[in-house]
């Protein structure tokens, strides 16, 4: 019987090594798997490269990660928010490395990860700061630059229900990166509200099928400001 | 002189939006463009987190927090509305698929040229989010923003200064003191004026040469 | 008021151009836009490059359209079925051009422009006859062919509902190539069994945004064999 | 000597695939496959129209024609399956995520090599379908067909002569005569022969060194 229900956030993080390329999903709290970031945190992995569109805010989960040493690099498309404190602090210090990436070449190479291509063009970016040292080719009279697929070790998400094939269904907004990395990564753990029966999830609705996943784990969430 | 109020230039800018486009806007007074756009003039709206089709702010009470727009505040989604993840909505940006964008602006070019992401090429962490994305995907590149910074300098320029963001896009600008269309091959073409203020007063605050219409 | 119901199938497929390109939804006769195909026949155009996953059967549909000399080309994965009598006659007199395409990258080159990808790299067809004359690169010691966007000036399309947005839900196996197809051309025209009304469809559910979609019309289908 | 059936073949197959993979089956001996995989063994059969997690064929008189396989039989869903589209689908065999993919073949060479889609390079209409995509997308890809043609000639080659479908990729070949594995730089390796057929008869009726474990 396949069942990637596993018990307790630990459980779910094990074996995430040093140096991994970690994605993690959200959009502002909407869609952020929080205790799964606190499951890393506990679980003690460094020399991460952390691959989200902010770089965290306040002090805890993605921020409090950064604080303690642990993450080498981050790729984002909007480090720079109201309470990016650490990260900011960082950066200046030159602690940390930053790629900065448009919020949908970020989206798009991370499906390319996931979809088996390696590089696609995009206009997006060119001839701008951001599009320096790419290839740059020409399509029907347009410039166009050459983005790279950006694959995860682990990507941590966050959904509303899953089943223990690990199926995914997302609630409204909080579907955002979340399919998108749960298709880039090697190992993709989701944190979700509800375990539902094999079966009772509609097949017209899972957004992320359960070859995309390999562990799942409930935590009673809340709203996502909690 | 009457400078337009941030809600004046949101109001002006929506009531140039005809039913049927679908619209992404910024953060900042581009959001405010929605709530001057009435129900029944269907405009679609839609946010880059994977929302088209967003209604009016919650009222007081209703508020969903799993339903936010870009800018992180919380949104309602009106009949017809749907939802997608980040590399589909972003396929409906790069695609083409968005009638118009309206962002805020450092600088504007009279080549059609914006800067809104950095001051500098060496920035403390600039932030770009999907800004690229809109202003080289969207079918139409507006912009919304004061005419010149706190301290009196003009954001109507020849060339932009500022790290570029978009190459030749906007089409048009909405100021606390004008609205001006990007013509290419001419540059800024001057739609409408503050009230009480004279074209030669507007050019002297603006770094680039405005036209009128012929 | 955004209404995009016609009311008839000519209304539905009026203005298609002669030299037009346009994609035809389905696989096998699950999802095939039927009643939109006898209207294009009525309609008129001519010279025009088809793309589908298969080269028609039987003397009806996209056969027909064939046998009626008004393909100049068809793009697709399939051509030679039980039943594709038509086209099989024509390609061996030369009276049609066939560019077949592998299933997914022809899936992949219209998603890609719907997405605004002017061109993006796989490993499907490396060092195999379809990949003659395209450019050729290595990433991570692997090689890819450069394969690029395939864009429609007309989707037909088959979708179990439809409200006035232009919002589609499809049925099952029905799905297919029609989503893909309706973000790739400047006019999609979607064939449905079932017209809702707006709010109806669950917006989770939506898997063709109306974004996509010019024009619905309603048919009374019944099963896909009819 | 007593070669294997059609669904012999298929069996064999079916007995070598672990519980929890994701399994793409090629039309012809290999749809046979899922029927001898018992359902109590989960094993996620994917086709390329869209469909994960199909179940057994429909029972008469129950048969939904909205869902086929690639094949175009009417198949079944099981609970925990889902639908996709085509570019879902293909991202899915084409980023790796399929653990095996089983297609017919015309011929396999010892370097891996698969033959499958066209007969010369100016074929009528070949029609390749999805298994290119399959054969360089798979995590695994085995093959199962006659170990020789209807004429007698070899099927098991030392280089394909038809134009090929993938490089280098078969892991496998299962045959009416034998189960061969693929090792890289080695070639093939008779994991299994019909009974009443000596290795001999088996490399007479093969185009490629035959190697037995050591």
């Amino acid at each position: 019987m396949i069942n990637k229900i596993v018990q307790s956030v630990a459980d779910a993080l094990a074996g995430v090594k040093d140096g991994a390329t970690v994605l993690i999903g959200g959009f502002g709290s909407v869609g952020q798997p929080d205790a799964l970031i606190e499951g890393l945190i506990e679980q003690g992995a460094k020399d991460l490269t952390c691959v989200a569109n902010n770089a965290g805010t306040g002090r805890v989960g993605l921020a409090r990660l950064m604080e303690l040493g642990r993450v080498r690099k981050i790729i984002c498309s909007f480090p720079r928010s109201a309470g990016s404190v650490v990260f900011e602090e960082l950066y200046r210090e030159g602690k940390i490395e930053l790629e900065i990436v448009p919020q949908g070449t970020l989206a798009e190479r991370m499906r390319a990860a996931g979809a088996g291509i390696p590089a696609f063009y995009t206009a997006t970016a060119v001839g701008t700061l951001l599009a320096r040292g790419k290839d740059e080719r020409e399509f029907n009279g347009r410039k166009y630059v050459l983005e790279q697929a950006l694959k995860g070790d682990v990507a941590l998400v966050e959904a509303w229900e899953a089943d223990r094939w690990g199926n995914l269904t997302y609630n409204q907004s909080g579907r955002n990166f979340n399919p998108v990395m749960a298709m880039a990564a090697e190992t993709t753990i989701a944190q979700v509200q509800h375990i539902r029966e094999l079966g009772e999830l509609s097949p017209e609705l899972v957004a992320t099928p359960g070859i995309y996943v390999q562990r799942v784990v409930r935590v009673d969430r809340g709203a996502p400001w909690v | 002189m009457q400078p337009y109020t941030r809600a004046e230039m949101a109001a002006k800018a929506a009531a140039d939006i005809p039913e049927g486009w679908v619209v992404n806007l910024g953060i900042g007074i581009p959001t405010m463009i929605a709530d001057h756009v009435p129900l029944e003039r269907e405009v679609i709206f839609q946010s880059e987190n994977g929302v088209l089709g967003m209604g009016p702010a919650p009222e007081k009470g209703r508020e969903d927090p799993w339903l936010i727009n870009a800018g992180k505040q919380m949104v309602t989604l009106r009949p017809g509305g749907s939802f997608c993840h980040h590399a589909d909505s972003f396929s409906m940006i790069r695609g083409g698929h968005i009638d118009l964008c309206v962002l805020g602006g450092f600088e504007v070019a009279e080549n059609g040229d914006l800067a809104n992401w950095a001051t500098s090429e060496n920035d403390t962490a600039p932030a770009v989010g999907g800004a690229m994305d809109l202003g080289a995907g969207a079918k139409r590149l507006w912009v919304v923003m004061e005419h010149t910074t706190k301290d009196g300098r003009p954001k109507i320029v020849e060339r932009c200064g500022y790290p570029l963001t978009a190459l030749g896009n906007v089409s048009r600008v909405y100021t606390n003191l004008a609205v001006l269309d990007v013509v290419q091959g001419l540059g800024f073409v001057v739609r409408d004026i503050a009230p009480g203020l004279s074209l030669e007063e507007l050019q002297a605050k603006s770094a680039a040469k405005l036209h009128t219409r012929a």
